[in-house]
């Protein structure tokens, strides 16, 4: 089997350059590749463009970047939880392009399938479909949605093993597969990396395909960014 | 006049037995507490849950198990995990029966703006406009007027749209409301103790409403 | 939660009628639905258009279907394991049409997605390419291909809940979770049927949402189609 | 002159560590028993497995588990297992490093025929058709001539096509030949004994030829 294995998160990251397009997973603070977001930011890489469904808190996540002035662009449905980013967007040191949920997560996929564009109907008659083609099937208008093209997926995972399988953990598997599948360089960060058999086939994610360098990340925070509980009686 | 509570006490009876429903963050999260009895219905949550449960007991929130709104959930028996793009796959080949979410503005075609208010900080659209652009059944959760006293329910959105002819029934603090596919809100119900004429005049869209609106009745 | 169980493969089909579209899962003969398709030949519902990547052998899988005549059509990637098969197509009573697998798999995928087409290069310049449209992307040509639309999806799994969640063996997964996303009614036969609950939500390879029918089929015959083995020194 | 091990076993020459691998039914298939030691090789079946291993043990055999060519086989540690539809994905967004398959024809400019012959019952394409439109690397295994007697490298195929401008390399009994971008085939390697002029002669496509093409050299 192929060995993906690399030392940590440094070296993962380390030919990732200035002007790069970054694909992150992670779905607000949950499943976010913590280890190599702290990289990038020692590294301190700029001009980043980033495909990320949220842009992280003020001191969390992408945010941490933000603070660093390391992003220039952010690609996303959702970036309400930041008041650095309202900042940089306001003073027009940031550009955003908001895409639907769903769009997002399936430029991705496109991307990862091998599928030039998709269709969907998100947006359709909204600003979202400015510029964009609008094709109908069987009644219902849809627009050409085109694949992304991400120089690097940073993905976080559960579980992965030697040769680069991928096993997610609850709701933080999230756009992590659909990322993983989509870099021309795929970096995988885990909670406990195990040797290439310790995994069922049948219960892996992203298969070994996919990923090209993998390591076991240390000190997760998980930080959570909205604790509901409700109480026993 | 409904509070919150009563509004999504009143969608809670549109749910049928056997449905798949994706509540959208406020109001719409309330519905879940007020599901009749026997009704069996599964959550849907679109950062990629099937079954979602009440929220956790006191220490034991799980950082990977949250909701579309960033909240910590449980699942329940039966539920499934999957990844973004399925998530959304499910809702765009409609196998969600059922979509609520909460709206800045509807028109009498059905048209939804509730993601971006021209000058303010745009925070963007999440998943709104793939779930208003799939679900064959969508409610619209909201108060009737704005902070300023103004209609919410109009001839045509003044904000930018989240979808189009998507709309198809109302639930407001005052009233329950079918959009027409000819066009104009159609009177269902009247929230108790609000009459048509009041309704009327917090309506800026075309109102239809028969003789005698029935009032809204809870169990 | 949604209880999805019927009876038994009778009750399961009952509805399925003359003229109908039927997906299949399976590949070769791994992973079919041995117990709905004996309860079809028992029901003799003819006319079928039957999705299924192969036909099955002379005396098992769809071969048993063709043996009574019951399938006007069938859309394969590959069908060359059946002689009645040959005599049916070469008499004109059978009607094929030969698609190229990932196509096939990608259709039944698309419909499950809810994208009315997808766009693969696979065909071009090919007579699959006749009367379809071409477009290209990024100096490479695609052929846009339209998703199924099938009346009923019926898949096999090992093992399934109550609530209509799939975990599939081995290979045997092959096209049986893209088909059962792909059905206006998917039903599925188990070799293991549990309780809601009795299942990793994070193992669960089809969500309970696109399965409307499940049972727990019997007497499995699972036949090996090319028995290939080593001998140990 | 090389028997089909001989062309497998040159064939495997070309695979190099890290290679993900999709081996075709025939003279591809005995590719996978000459990867050379040390040479880390993952293969792909492309109904739905990577990291495919031998034949398994006499009674050990699983009806859940085989190949493409409906085979029973094995697992080896780290593989993964996924829908058909994953494994096109992976193939169509070029993952797969080389791809090895048979042929009936294949022209100067790089089609490949092998999936029909116009008059004979047609089995179908299977997955050729994905493979040889994704594939970045396409190396074909075949023999020269057919039955007989006739050139399978032609200035243009006669039968229908499989794939266009896709084949990259040619391995039969006689040679290795790259096909060239701008057209034409480019002898690169002899079997042990066999002449340019053999080769020549059993070439009806443009043959383009050095002076002192080599032998191959097997260890």
């Amino acid at each position: 089997m192929i060995n993906k294995v690399v030392s940590g998160a440094d070296e993962a990251i380390s030919d990732i350059e200035n002007g790069n397009t970054l694909m992150l997973g992670g779905f607000g603070l949950c499943g976010i590749p913590e280890n190599c977001i702290t990289a990038l930011v020692k590294k301190g890489v700029k001009d980043l463009t980033c495909i990320s469904n949220n842009a992280g808190v003020d001191d969390f996540g992408i945010g941490l970047m933000l603070q660093q002035r390391q992003v220039k662009k952010m690609i996303s449905s959702y970036v309400g939880e930041n008041a650095e980013f309202e900042r940089q967007l306001l003073s027009g040191e940031l550009e955003v392009e908001l895409i639907p949920q769903g769009t997002l997560a399936t430029r991705c996929m496109a991307s990862g399938y091998g599928m030039p564009a998709i269709f969907t109907p998100a947006g359709v008659g909204t600003e979202v479909a400015e510029g964009k083609e609008v094709r109908n099937f069987n009644g219902k208008d849809y627009l050409m949605e085109y694949a992304f093209d991400a120089d690097f997926a940073i993905v976080k995972a559960w579980k992965g093993d030697t040769a680069g399988n991928l096993i997610f953990r609850s709701t933080s598997r999230n756009f992590n597969p659909v990322m993983a599948m989509a870099g021309k360089i795929t970096i995988a960060e885990v909670e406990e990396l195990v040797e290439a058999g310790e995994l069922d086939p049948d219960h892996i994610h992203t298969p070994g395909v996919f990923v090209h360098r993998i390591f076991q990340g240390a000190g997760y925070e998980k930080r959570i960014e909205q604790r509901t509980v409700r109480t026993k009686n | 006049m409904l509070d919150k509570d009563g509004i999504a006490k009143r969608i809670a009876k549109e749910i049928k037995d056997g449905f798949y429903v994706n509540l959208g963050i406020g109001i719409p999260t309330l519905v879940a507490n007020y599901i009749p009895e026997g009704i069996n219905v599964v959550l849907q949550s679109e950062n990629g849950l099937l079954g979602m449960g009440p929220f956790p007991f006191e220490g034991e929130e799980d950082a990977d198990l949250i909701n579309a709104g960033k909240q910590t959930i449980t699942t329940l028996p039966g539920s499934s995990i999957f990844d973004s793009a399925l998530s959304f796959g499910m809702i765009r080949s409609q196998k969600i029966d059922l979509t609520i979410l909460g709206a800045m503005e509807v028109s009498e075609n059905g048209d939804i703006a509730n993601w971006k208010i021209p000058g303010k900080m745009v925070k963007g659209m999440g998943g709104a406009m793939d779930l208003v652009a799939s679900a064959k059944n969508i409610i619209v959760a909201m108060q009737h007027v704005n902070k300023a006293g103004e209609s919410k329910l109009l001839p045509k959105c003044t904000l930018p749209l989240t979808g189009v002819n998507c709309i198809k029934k109302i639930v407001t603090e005052l009233a329950v409301l079918d959009v027409l596919p000819g066009g104009g809100f159609q009177l269902i119900e009247r929230a108790p103790g609000v009459s048509v004429d009041y309704i009327r005049q917090a309506t800026t869209g075309k109102l239809f409403a028969e003789d005698n609106v029935p009032e809204m009745i809870f169990d």
